[in-house]
């Protein structure tokens, strides 16, 4: 990529993300200006990208099929035959565009009930995929096969039969930390009974424990998450003050 | 055979909860009164659209980015609840989609509110608004929004994503009252710190019963509880069982084969090595009672099918097309 | 009887039925088709008010049914795309399973077809904004100007990509035209870096939500604070470091020690894996559950209310 | 209502947001500028990562999947940049190509030309193309395609025609890069650099025909570390860290003891593994930049909310002395 374009984009890429960032500080025609560009250029990549990267190859070209022509021989092969069917969808999708109008407004929900009952019906079919396996990971063994060690002892450089021993084995600790595992999903579960009072000092404070413990999960992963959000914010500073400005220091030697 | 293999127990177990939803809603016809948990944030909506009316600004409602699927279409059916109070007290909303499916619907579903409520001369066109299909532009516009019309309450409930935070703090700027639910799990702590009242978990799918006491939606609440009851039994259960039985010496162990190229996956009992030590071989997780329940054991034998074969395909060439 | 055989027999690529030869007969089939489905839609809207719901549900009902008849329905395992299945139950499975990822495509064609919905209201707002010169009409020239540059340029930069380049040469910079850099200016100058703009706002947002938030004021706050500032911190590669210099120190740099336990990334590691998966687990457990509820409601028309089908 | 004059608490307690965006953005603007090296304990994962990359036999060739782009150039421009670095230090001929996103090639493209002209400056061997590396492009149907290269790398690519050095357009597998990789099998190593589920494409469609690595952002990372427990990858570096743990390797090697020292800088879990860091070109570049401001970055943020609480307390110190 030549040199003055590559500044020139990204100088344009500075005042726009400047642009954007001066929200922080309070909303102004500024930032006014690169929102609505960016709606714009957004609105137009959508209509791009509808026909590119979705239409043509999930629809178009599964209906109308592909034949690959041989240069020498002049051989065409069928690399994929038509689905003339899918042509049905284009009729029932067009339907959703009466939503606008006052008498007809109702087909509209036809592709609207199609999309929602395709949701609807693999509820049915995932929920097990989903949930089984953790359903049954949440019945962790919480008694001891041996006290030998409260923990598990240090394997490295053990006879692989003794490491294998100990892999088999459940120690105190282990069993501890999987006896708060139930009792935590067990409280946390507890939190969310709806349709019934909770009396009586146990489920009351079950329930609040459940809370409690919910929060400190919740905590948990707001933790985790802020490191790659705050490299999000250090990459945009080095885009700024490294990039920008050593490019420009190229393309104006001696201007600054 | 999916229910053979992959186990009946599957099948059964997802029947039983289908069961218990559809009994109860059939149960609960025709009841009323029936009792919902109070959920702190759902009674903070008809103050915020108070404060709202009082500061004469409008109340923004986000349906989260997602697709058209339930969860939009129940964030939208609290919508529309809201919608209903500020019709009565003639508070401006605004309602931004990221999708225009959702925005179809949500177009339909606001005018409806007015019309029911006899206020069809206050619906504007313009307050169901589709803002951006891209994540990030769709939260520049909605910032941009918040910050101009200054919105005295906002609703961002449905499937938020990373920018729910984006949402949440701008709110908090303007000084808007904030009633937040994301079914995303990794959203709901941003939601917590930035918002004022949050519905945390399946309270968002329990928020139409409270605010409906709709037999429906009620009957389906209990009967969501009864599976709960059973998921809770199953893991009280299956940790005494399995701390039990982690305790039993055994002489056989269950080994998974990974599906190959020409043979699925499929499972077999080999007999166990025992412990260099001398101690004896008790029972790992695989071999438990219950892990066979949740993950069957397949034979050779059954996943070995034959059938006649078509006879190969011609080599298909077009007729038309070469010339 | 001896039709329907024949449509389970082969999966649809082989099957003469649904593949057509591409060229003039596939669309000649494709034009009958959308023909059929004009006069379907034109039959429709002559259909009396009482039978709307009906028919909006049977569509409703039928596409849901697909997926849970599927997950009833005794499935083929280890199969050849050339065997013949045998018996009506063998029949219905192999059949289901061709058809599936036929029938995951169609939600998503009409969902994209839907999509120009949006930018219809999006232009509708905007255009009638610059025309009753409304507040902050300019705002909206810009972005009317924004899409129609974007949606030519893109076009335009495809249509060289895709019909007037067979051998790739366009995916590198140097064989670039005018139209390329432009396309490139428009989607990684601007969108992307936009996008990233937008998104490495939350770290503001993050710092000053947490200022705010996290103050020992109840039971909840302060769990929050206190797991949220420990995972932060082992997050740190040099306190953790220091850290587990100071425990070596203790131990003498002995692995097999007990307080190696106490390494920063243990504790968050615990944290993680014995607190925060149960309690999340129990939440989205009871999200699941919504989700099928109301999945079921939909699928059998109970919901009622403004939004039901 | 009577407002009390305002103690410095009281102020601090609700310190306007402005404040504290405008100390991060020069605090860490900043710091970037102060490129310093932080001892850590690179993570397990990180250290297989590195072994595999360096160990590898530099006769056979290493197939990149970068599937990045702009909007996560914070960690996957470092992962990808420390990756050319090694693979041209240890002269090891590799392919790149994309399957996740269109402007992923061009995105990789323009880090490789940095990574070159950088290599240049130093008096260091550039990578030719053709001849050490191919850059073959983007290839859609994510899932289709590496089904494909799994079943026959030959026929997958097949079609790619490149400018070899005399600038002749010619099939991909005549180049020496590929001349020898008959199956995928015959690559020395997949390595996936990614910011999308495209991971779980390359678990579902190569592994066990290949050796598989990973270089993920730290989002991806919950979702990949599974396959690396699991045994499905031989390495994985996640997010920043994973950036900063390569690069500090890079300079130290790992259980590698320089001239007169007593303990490596980093320890393997086998003591006969030792592998040498890598002697030319830069080491420590974008992990180590943004690794200090990272530090800054989370200890303002427990500072602040230190701070918040102190003031929080202080006020209410206040408050009760003045009743």
């Amino acid at each position: 990529m030549n040199e003055q374009f590559y500044w020139v984009k990204l100088t344009i890429g500075v005042i726009a993300t400047i642009g954007l960032y001066s929200v922080l500080y309070r909303e102004t025609k500024f930032y006014r200006f690169f929102e609505h560009l960016f709606l714009g250029l957004a609105a137009g990549f959508i209509l791009v990208a509808l026909w590119k990267e979705t239409l043509k190859p999930l629809w178009w070209d599964k209906m109308t099929g592909s034949v690959t022509i041989d240069d020498v021989t002049k051989v065409s092969t069928i690399d994929q035959p038509g689905f003339w069917i899918y042509g049905f969808l284009l009729p029932i999708g067009l339907m959703g565009y009466l939503v606008f109008s006052k008498k007809h407004n109702w087909m509209s929900r036809i592709p609207i009930g199609i999309i929602l009952g395709f949701w609807s019906g693999q509820q049915v079919q995932i929920w097990w995929n989903r949930w089984g396996a953790q359903i049954y990971g949440s019945m962790q063994p919480v008694w001891p096969t041996t006290t030998d060690s409260f923990t598990r002892p240090y394997t490295e450089g053990m006879a692989p039969a003794d490491q294998a021993y100990i892999a088999a084995q459940l120690y105190p600790s282990q069993a501890i930390s999987n006896l708060i595992f139930v009792i935590t999903i067990l409280a946390a579960l507890s939190y969310f009974f709806f349709s019934f009072e909770l009396k009586g000092k146990f489920l009351k404070g079950t329930n609040t424990l459940g809370r409690w413990l919910l929060m400190l999960g919740f905590g948990a992963i707001f933790g985790s998450t802020v490191m790659a959000r705050f490299v999000l914010e250090i990459d945009r500073m080095s885009y700024i003050f490294v990039e920008w400005v050593d490019q420009t220091s190229k393309m104006f030697p001696g201007g600054g | 055979m999916q229910y053979l293999d992959t186990g009946k127990y599957h099948v059964l177990f997802t029947l039983l909860l289908v069961f218990f939803i559809l009994f109860n809603i059939r149960r609960a016809k025709g009841k009323k009164d029936m009792f919902v948990r109070r959920i702190p944030g759902l009674n903070a909506i008809d103050d915020a659209i108070g404060r709202a009316t009082e500061m004469g600004r409008p109340v923004l409602m986000v349906p989260g980015i997602g697709e058209l699927n339930a969860i939009s279409v129940q964030a939208l059916n609290i919508f529309a609840q809201v919608t209903k109070t500020a019709a009565q007290f003639g508070t401006p909303i605004r309602l931004c989609c990221a999708n225009a499916a959702v925005f179809a619907v949500a177009q339909e579903t606001i005018r409806d509110v007015y019309q029911a409520q006899g206020q069809i001369e206050r619906y504007d066109v313009d307050s169901v608004r589709f803002i951006s299909e891209r994540q990030f532009a769709f939260a520049a516009g909605v910032s941009g929004m918040i910050h101009r019309e200054q919105c005295a309450a906002t609703f961002f409930l449905g499937e938020f994503f990373a920018e729910s935070l984006i949402f949440a703090e701008t709110a908090n700027a303007v000084g808007a009252i904030q009633i937040a639910g994301s079914t995303q799990t990794v959203q709901t702590p941003f939601f917590i710190a930035a918002c004022d009242y949050v519905l945390i978990g399946d309270e968002f799918y329990a928020a139409s019963a409270f605010l409906t006491r709709e037999p429906v939606l009620v009957g389906s609440l209990i009967g969501q509880d009864w599976a709960k009851f059973v998921v809770v039994f199953m893991i009280f259960c299956g940790f005494i069982t399995n701390s039990m039985e982690r305790h039993q010496v055994t002489d056989m162990k269950r080994v998974d084969n990974d599906a190959t190229a020409d043979v699925e996956a499929f499972s077999e009992m080999v007999p166990v090595e025992p412990w260099a030590n001398g101690k004896p071989v008790l029972k790992r997780r695989a071999d438990t009672w219950l892990f066979r329940q949740f993950n069957p054991f397949i034979t050779k034998e059954q996943v070995t099918v034959d059938r006649p074969l078509e006879p190969e395909p011609e080599p298909t060439t077009a007729t038309g097309g070469g010339s | 009887m001896k039709f329907l055989t024949q449509l389970a027999q082969l999966p649809p690529e082989y099957n003469p039925f649904w593949a057509k030869e591409p060229g003039n007969d596939a669309l000649l089939w494709i034009f009958l088709t959308i023909g059929v489905g004009i006069v379907g839609m034109l039959l429709l809207t002559r259909v009396p008010t009482r039978a709307r719901r009906p028919i909006v549900w049977t569509f409703t009902f039928l596409s849901g049914a697909f997926y849970v008849i599927y997950y009833l329905w005794p499935m083929p395992i280890d199969r050849d795309a050339r065997e013949i299945p045998q018996g009506f139950v063998e029949q219905g499975g192999f059949f289901m399973k061709d058809a599936l990822p036929r029938v995951a495509d169609i939600a998503n064609v009409l969902t994209f077809l839907l999509l120009c919905l949006g930018i219809f209201s999006l232009t509708k707002i905007h255009s009638a904004r610059v025309v009753k010169k409304q507040k902050d009409w300019f705002f909206s020239v810009v972005l009317l100007v924004a899409m129609v540059v974007m949606v030519i340029v893109g076009y335009w930069d495809y249509i060289l990509k895709e019909f007037n380049d067979p051998n790739a040469l366009l995916t590198k910079a140097e064989n670039w035209g005018t139209v390329n850099y432009a396309y490139d200016l428009l989607f990684d100058g601007l969108i992307q870096q936009m996008d990233a703009a937008m998104f490495s706002m939350i770290a503001f947002f993050i710092l000053s939500a947490a200022f705010r938030a996290f103050r020992i004021r109840s039971v909840e706050a302060t769990v929050m604070m206190a797991s949220a500032i420990l995972l932060m911190i082992s997050l740190m590669g040099a306190v953790d470091y220091q850290w587990s210099e100071l425990i070596k120190g203790w131990t003498g740099d002995d692995p097999a020690h007990m307080l190696n336990n106490l390494n920063l990334s243990q504790i968050s590691g615990w944290v993680k894996n014995y607190l925060q998966i149960p309690s999340i687990r129990a939440l989205e457990f009871g999200v699941g559950l919504g989700a099928l509820a109301m999945g079921l409601r939909i699928w059998l028309g109970l919901e009622r209310g403004g939004v039901s089908v | 209502m009577s407002t009390p004059e305002k103690s410095f608490w009281d102020k601090a307690q609700t310190l306007d947001r402005r404040v504290l965006y405008a100390v991060l953005i020069v605090l860490t603007a900043t710091s970037l500028f102060f490129k310093t090296e932080i001892p850590v304990n690179p993570d397990d994962s990180s250290k297989d990562l590195y072994v595999s990359l360096m160990t590898i036999d530099p006769s056979k060739t290493v197939l990149i999947e970068s599937d990045w782009t702009n909007s996560t150039r914070g960690e996957s421009a470092g992962h990808f940049e420390a990756l050319m670095r090694i693979l041209m230090f240890r002269k090891v001929k590799f392919v790149v190509y994309s399957i996740a996103d269109a402007q992923a090639p061009q995105v990789a493209r323009d880090a490789l030309m940095r990574i070159q002209e950088e290599r240049k400056g130093q008096g260091l061997k550039e990578y030719e193309p053709w001849v050490d590396y191919l850059d073959i492009g983007y290839f859609p149907n994510a899932e289709g395609h590496l089904q494909a290269v799994g079943n026959n790398i030959r026929t997958a690519w097949g079609g790619r025609k490149e400018r070899d050095d005399t600038g002749k357009e010619r099939g991909i597998f005549e180049s020496p890069v590929l001349s020898n990789v008959r199956v995928v099998g015959d690559a020395g190593l997949v390595v996936v650099v990614s910011a999308s589920a495209t991971i779980d494409i390359a678990v579902e469609r190569l592994y066990g025909k290949v050796p598989l690595a990973f270089m993920v952002t730290g989002v991806m990372g919950p979702n990949a570390l599974p396959y690396y427990q699991a045994g499905q990858i031989v390495g994985i570096g996640v997010g920043l860290k994973g950036v900063y743990d390569v690069e500090y390797m890079m300079k130290y090697g790992v259980n590698y003891r320089p001239d007169g020292a007593t303990k490596a800088k980093v320890l393997y879990k086998e003591d006969s593994v030792v592998v040498a860091p890598v002697t030319e070109g830069t080491t420590m570049d974008r992990g180590a930049r943004y690794f200090l401001p990272l530090h800054v970055a989370l200890t303002l943020m427990i500072l602040a909310i230190i701070f918040g609480n102190v003031a929080m307390f202080a006020s209410r110190r206040k408050k009760k002395e003045a009743k």
